[in-house]
């Protein structure tokens, strides 16, 4: 559950709405699901009380969105934003990607989001319905008579159990209390694959990224993908493809996505949420993260407007490339 | 043991380049040792390089050079000649043909007086 | 679709030796856009120029492949050979099939097959490329000359006589560099004062030269006919243009035991000073350092005896912005410490000293006033060794001294020899040297003068060690002809230290981009073609920063400099290089990952209002890359995400393609 | 039956003002180094993208080698510190994904320094064929 009700939300926008502070309100609506919430522009107060939705489900990032919104919306746009999306919200501020005085962003704390594929595992398929707002998940399935009582702590998804900070680094007006940076383990997982030897390395990836059916969308959704024109649909940029025709192509395809956003990326998770071959995306954006603390000191993308990233910074004493694997050569 | 393998030979043992020789004449100039010597050090150099070896062997100034290592401190151009030398001695001892210490000698040489360290060296020089 | 004209040089045997040239123009003839290929001898002679001339015409080909030498030997050759027939020059491509094929592969058929391929990726790359024209910018009329020694001063002199305004930036408090602590120059033994000191006068009487001295450069910015120079002038605490120089100062000041640095450290100077009677500017200069008025506020003699009131302990360093055309790097050299040659005991005896310092000892203007008189009882000495290539000619494994040859000791030591046995013919002169290396006009002679004339003792063979016992200083040494061992009790020991780039000069190569070799010479352009440019457009080399020199090879690359500064300024404008940068503002984010990466502060944004898909307008920050400005390095492609952000001649696809055809 | 003898391919980049003049000087020297070895002249290692790392091992390279100025000369100042920092993570992430980091490399090669280029190119190149053919990056459709 939530500690911000989805009612106080409501009200919050509609206040906005009708004083005149924003003229829209960008929010996740339900989809025909309960659980595959989707991102959705209000601007009245009827379809706010009818559509708006808060719960364990609003995973969306909706910093990526005020790019294209904000050039089309007349006035302000409020937008909700949770501690790790402020991150991004800023990083796309430093890359001026859209206009700060058009947006008024409100931001909310988050208990962390739920992960479907984990309440499937536990009340199996043919959910018809969930209720967050017990201190447990209901979830109704049409094969059951009662709702399935759930531990929200027990569905939650890999990117909120090593949530990075409960900080918000950017809003106009907070809703609820403000929580503090995390020291997460989030990059463990990307440490035990760093022990493995590389040819364990080759399968496990080998293993997870030939599932990649090039539906892009962990490009779609992360909030670093902004760019006008991508270069994978850019036919000049040689390497435009569309779709995964051989063992490399996806390889190259998540190679070229991750270095692109290396030092950009806040480790928001999007991508793996969004990917429907559940491939863990986001260890590759981890990977490069951890190099680059590791390498140039910590760096943390979006904590603070105007920072330099490490790929567009250097020393003059910096690591050799042949250096990088220096004290982790138990694979040599 | 033909001329140019002996050379080879020299040089591997003592890890000498003496190609580097600019032939300065710096260890000559430098050897505490100098005048005892029938070839000086300059010449050791030159006349392993042109394989001019079998003098070397034979002459007493193998034995006139104290290994002070002045000569390769100073050496302009790094060649050590006092290494080239202690190669040279070896390959004397070598030629002797049967190893001159075996194992067996070694308790009656023990005693007091003798650190053991030398009888180690001397057992490593004098075993093929 | 181009068509594209392949031209297969066998630079006579260099290529044709080990590649089959007619195998290559033939393999190249199917490649995609290929209208013509042939193999001629020499491609860049006239008669070969003009057959690519004809080509063009003939077959109309709208791009050319050279399969030759180096581009960077002959591109601009055949680009102006394309341009003469109507081509732009930028549809020329060059594959490198001699220095990175012919030369390094000596079996025929893997030459062959390597310059087929080769000559492939220069076709992939031929058929992406698109004319391109140079943009323009202006040129700034004046020079910066750093360093004031003989070098800068002959470049300054050379180009303000053209008629362009120079400033000549120096660390010290005058001009005169090295060459002003001499005290006769061989071979002619003419006085250097006589000869440098009238060239001093005449850049400090010059209209259009400037002179900053105690100064240093602290920033560069720009390129070529566009550097944004910040010098620092040093406080000196006296008001250079009140000072007359007359040195009531000097003489007056109470604190007179600093070390004077001009004659390096063998006699003492006062707080206040100038630094030889002949300085340029003729001012004096406070030491902070050793300044009592300056270091703890008791004093202020100077002040009040100087009747022009040009004293000023308040005076702040000074920063001046200035723009310059072209640059000239004229930092000059030093002797190498002697503090790791332990064996010669340099600093165990006051009678051993350096070349440089024995030319203080002989110089009328030195501590002794001319008289050779050892430095530690001041006695005049009967036997003097002489010490060549001391630091010189050492193995990089040694970490002693330089590897190079320093190549003006041998000439002076015959000089210092000659010029003792002249004066004190009761002195016997001792050389060891390794060899002696005279080329130079007159220079054997004047050195076989030294032998014969003057009976001077040349001895092959090297010094081993110097021990100072009594007054005396044993000198062993080897004498390698005579095969002796020798011992000779010397009064005085000279050391022909090897010469090194001064300290100041690598800083100055990093803020300058100038590359430098691993002695920290600077490079040139080419090491025979473009001696005195640096590979840093703009950026030109005078004296010794190059490489060890003598006076008239100073003097005289000096002027070479000079006339490249002149035949630069002489420009209204530079074309520049069109292989820069350039956004597609349809893709631009407008994200700033290019602008942190510019090195030189090419890109800035501005909001453009674009028609988007959905047909709407929208304003959009875009970047835009000033193409005076942009050295066209390719940094911000890679930075940019969306791959907006291109480089000219060297484009993403035509990378890709040149990949492509190699992988093929 | 006899083994054809394994042929690396290897591209290599080169910063025009050092590396590629480095080259130059081997060429001039006469210093052999492997023909497999094939230069691609940019301006500046800096110019180097990932993607053509990655388009030459998928088009079938075994190896690709990057070459620039010395760090604190490179002509443009800063670039071969951006590439250093580059090239670090693309390796570092080659790896983690089990590639062979032997067939990637960096080296800064000075225009003077001919000798080096030469034995660089011949150890990268004894060392790729080494590892045997890239199997783990190449595009299939691209082999003849």
């Amino acid at each position: 559950m939530q500690k911000v009700s989805q009612q106080q939300l409501i009200d919050k926008a509609v206040s906005l709405l009708a004083d005149g502070t924003v003229s829209c309100v960008l929010g996740w609506t339900k989809g025909e699901f309960d659980y595959d919430i989707t991102p959705a522009l209000f601007t009245d107060e009827a379809s706010l009380r009818q559509g708006f939705v808060w719960n364990d489900f609003c995973g969306a990032n909706f910093s990526k969105y005020l790019v294209a919104k904000t050039r089309k919306c007349e006035g302000k746009i409020l937008v909700f934003l949770k501690p790790c999306d402020t991150y991004s919200f800023n990083q796309l501020l430093t890359e001026h990607r859209f206009d700060r005085e058009k947006v008024y962003a409100v931001g909310i704390p988050c208990e962390g989001m739920a992960d479907i594929d984990k309440v499937k595992a536990i009340c199996g398929d043919g959910i018809s319905s969930i209720d967050c707002n017990g201190e447990k998940m209901a979830v109704q399935t049409i094969y059951e008579d009662a709702p399935v009582q759930v531990d929200a702590s027990s569905v939650l998804a890999e990117r909120c159990i090593n949530c990075k900070s409960k900080k918000h680094v950017a809003y106009d007006e907070l809703m609820g209390d403000e929580g503090d940076v995390i020291d997460s383990a989030r990059f463990d997982e990307v440490a035990k694959l760093e022990a493995m030897t590389p040819d364990e390395r080759f399968t496990f990836w080998q293993n997870e990224l030939s599932r990649c059916i090039r539906c892009n969308a962990c490009r779609d959704a992360c909030p670093a993908c902004t760019c006008e024109v991508c270069v994978f649909n850019n036919p000049k940029s040689g390497v435009e493809n569309k779709s995964p025709a051989n063992s490399f192509e996806e390889k190259m395809f998540h190679i070229i996505r991750a270095f692109h956003v290396a030092g950009r990326c806040t480790d928001c998770g999007e991508c793996s949420r969004v990917c429907p071959q559940n491939i863990p995306l986001h260890l590759l954006n981890r990977k490069f993260i951890k190099d680059m603390n590791e390498c140039y000191g910590e760096y943390q993308a979006g904590a603070e407007v105007g920072s330099r990233a490490p790929l567009v910074n250097y020393t003059t004493d910096d690591l050799e490339p042949g250096e990088v694997f220096n004290g982790r050569d138990s694979d040599a | 043991m033909n001329k140019s393998y002996l050379q080879e030979d020299l040089l591997r043992m003592s890890g000498v380049n003496p190609r580097k020789c600019m032939q300065c004449g710096k260890c000559s100039a430098t050897c505490p040792a100098y005048d005892e010597m029938e070839y000086h050090p300059h010449q050791f150099v030159s006349m392993v390089k042109n394989g001019d070896i079998e003098p070397l062997m034979k002459s007493q100034s193998l034995y006139r050079c104290l290994t002070c290592f002045a000569c390769v401190e100073r050496c302009p151009r790094s060649v050590e000649p006092a290494k080239l030398v202690e190669a040279v001695r070896l390959a004397v001892i070598r030629q002797q043909g049967a190893n001159r210490m075996t194992a067996n000698d070694i308790p009656a040489l023990l005693d007091e007086d003798t650190p053991q360290q030398l009888l180690v060296s001397a057992f490593r020089k004098y075993t093929k | 679709m181009q068509r594209i004209g392949v031209f297969v040089c066998w630079c006579g045997s260099n290529i044709a030796g080990t590649v089959d040239v007619k195998a290559v123009a033939e393999a190249l003839k199917a490649e995609p856009g290929v209208v013509f290929s042939t193999d001629y001898q020499y491609m860049c002679s006239q008669a070969g120029q003009d057959m690519i001339k004809e080509s063009v015409r003939e077959h109309k080909l709208t791009g050319i492949v050279i399969c030759s030498c180096s581009p960077r030997m002959h591109e601009a050759t055949f680009r102006k050979t394309a341009a003469a027939a109507g081509l732009n020059p930028y549809m020329v491509e060059i594959a490198n099939i001699r220095e990175q094929c012919s030369w390094v592969h000596k079996e025929m058929p893997i030459g062959t097959e390597k310059a087929i391929i080769l000559g492939k990726a220069a076709v992939a790359k031929v058929n992406l490329n698109t004319p391109l024209t140079p943009g323009e910018s202006p040129v700034t009329k004046r020079a910066l000359v750093i360093g004031g020694g003989i070098a800068g001063i002959q470049t300054a002199l050379d180009i303000a006589d053209a008629g362009f305004p120079v400033d000549i930036v120096e660390k010290k408090p005058t001009i005169g560099g090295k060459m002003a602590q001499l005290d006769k120059t061989f071979p002619t033994l003419d006085c250097a004062a006589c000869i440098l000191t009238p060239k001093m006068v005449d850049v400090a009487q010059h209209e259009k030269i400037r002179i900053f001295s105690y100064s240093e450069v602290s920033e560069v910015k720009g390129f070529v006919g566009n550097f944004d120079v910040t010098i620092k002038k040093h406080a000196r605490y006296v008001k250079e243009d009140v000072c007359t120089g007359c040195g009531a100062c000097v003489e007056k000041c109470p604190m007179k035991k600093v070390p004077n640095e001009f004659n390096l450290g063998m006699d003492n100077r006062p707080a206040i000073y100038i630094p030889f009677a002949q300085a340029v500017p003729k001012v004096a200069t406070i030491d902070p350092n050793a300044c009592n008025m300056l270091k703890n506020g008791k004093c202020g003699l100077c002040a009040r005896v100087c009747t022009a009131g040009a004293i000023d302990y308040k005076q702040q360093d000074e920063y001046i912005q200035e723009k310059y055309g072209a640059i000239v790097v004229a930092t000059g050299f030093n002797p190498i410490s002697m503090d790791k040659f332990d064996e010669f005991a340099y600093n165990q005896s006051k009678d051993v000293i350096t070349s440089l310092e024995f030319e203080r000892l002989t110089n009328a203007a030195g501590p002794t006033a001319g008289k050779l008189l050892r430095p530690s009882d001041g006695k005049h000495p009967h036997t003097i060794v002489f010490v060549q290539c001391v630091g010189s000619r050492c193995d990089s494994c040694a970490q002693k001294g330089k590897e190079y040859c320093s190549k003006i000791c041998c000439m002076y030591t015959a000089k210092h020899a000659m010029l003792t046995r002249d004066k004190y013919p009761d002195t016997e002169v001792y050389v060891f040297y390794i060899d002696v290396r005279t080329p130079g006009k007159s220079f054997d002679e004047f050195y076989r003068r030294a032998v014969e004339e003057y009976d001077v003792h040349y001895i092959k063979g090297m010094v081993g060690k110097v021990t100072p016992q009594g007054d005396k200083l044993k000198v062993q040494a080897s004498d390698l002809l005579s095969n002796k061992q020798l011992h000779i009790d010397a009064d005085l020991v000279v050391l022909a230290a090897a010469i090194e780039p001064d300290k100041s000069a690598r800083p100055l190569a990093t803020m300058l981009t100038a590359s430098m070799d691993t002695n920290d010479f600077f490079t040139e352009a080419h090491p025979k073609l473009r001696p005195v440019e640096s590979p840093t457009a703009g950026v030109f080399l005078s004296g010794t920063c190059q490489g060890p020199k003598d006076i008239p090879e100073t003097v005289s690359q000096a002027g070479a400099a000079a006339s490249k500064v002149i035949g630069l300024l002489a420009k209204d404008k530079l074309k520049g290089n069109p292989c820069v940068a350039h956004s597609n503002e349809q893709m631009c984010n407008g994200c700033s990952s290019c602008e942190r990466v510019c090195p030189y502060g090419a890109i800035t944004y501005e909001d453009k209002e674009f028609r988007m898909p959905d047909r709407t307008t929208a304003i959009r920050r875009v970047a835009a890359v000033n193409p005076a400005v942009c050295q066209g390095c390719g940094a911000c492609t890679v930075a940019c995400p969306s791959g907006a952000m291109d480089l000219r001649g060297f484009m993403n696809e035509q990378i890709m393609a040149e990949v492509d055809a190699i992988c093929k | 039956m006899q083994v054809k003898e394994f042929k690396p391919l290897i591209v290599a980049f080169c910063c025009n003002w050092c590396s590629y003049a480095g080259a130059d000087l081997a060429g001039n020297n006469r210093l052999n180094y492997p023909a497999e070895v094939k230069i691609i002249r940019v301006p500046c290692s800096c110019r180097v993208n990932p993607m053509f790392i990655l388009r030459a091992f998928q088009r079938g390279a075994d190896g690709v080698i990057l070459c620039g100025c010395h760090p604190g000369d490179c002509h443009y100042t800063s670039g071969n510190y951006y590439t250093r920092r580059r090239m670090a993570m693309l390796f570092s992430m080659l790896d983690f994904l089990g590639i062979e980091r032997e067939r990637t490399r960096v080296e800064w090669v000075s225009a003077a320094e001919g000798a080096k280029f030469s034995a660089v190119m011949t150890d990268f190149a004894a060392t790729v064929k080494a590892l045997g053919e890239n199997k783990r990056l190449e595009d299939l459709r691209c082999k003849k």
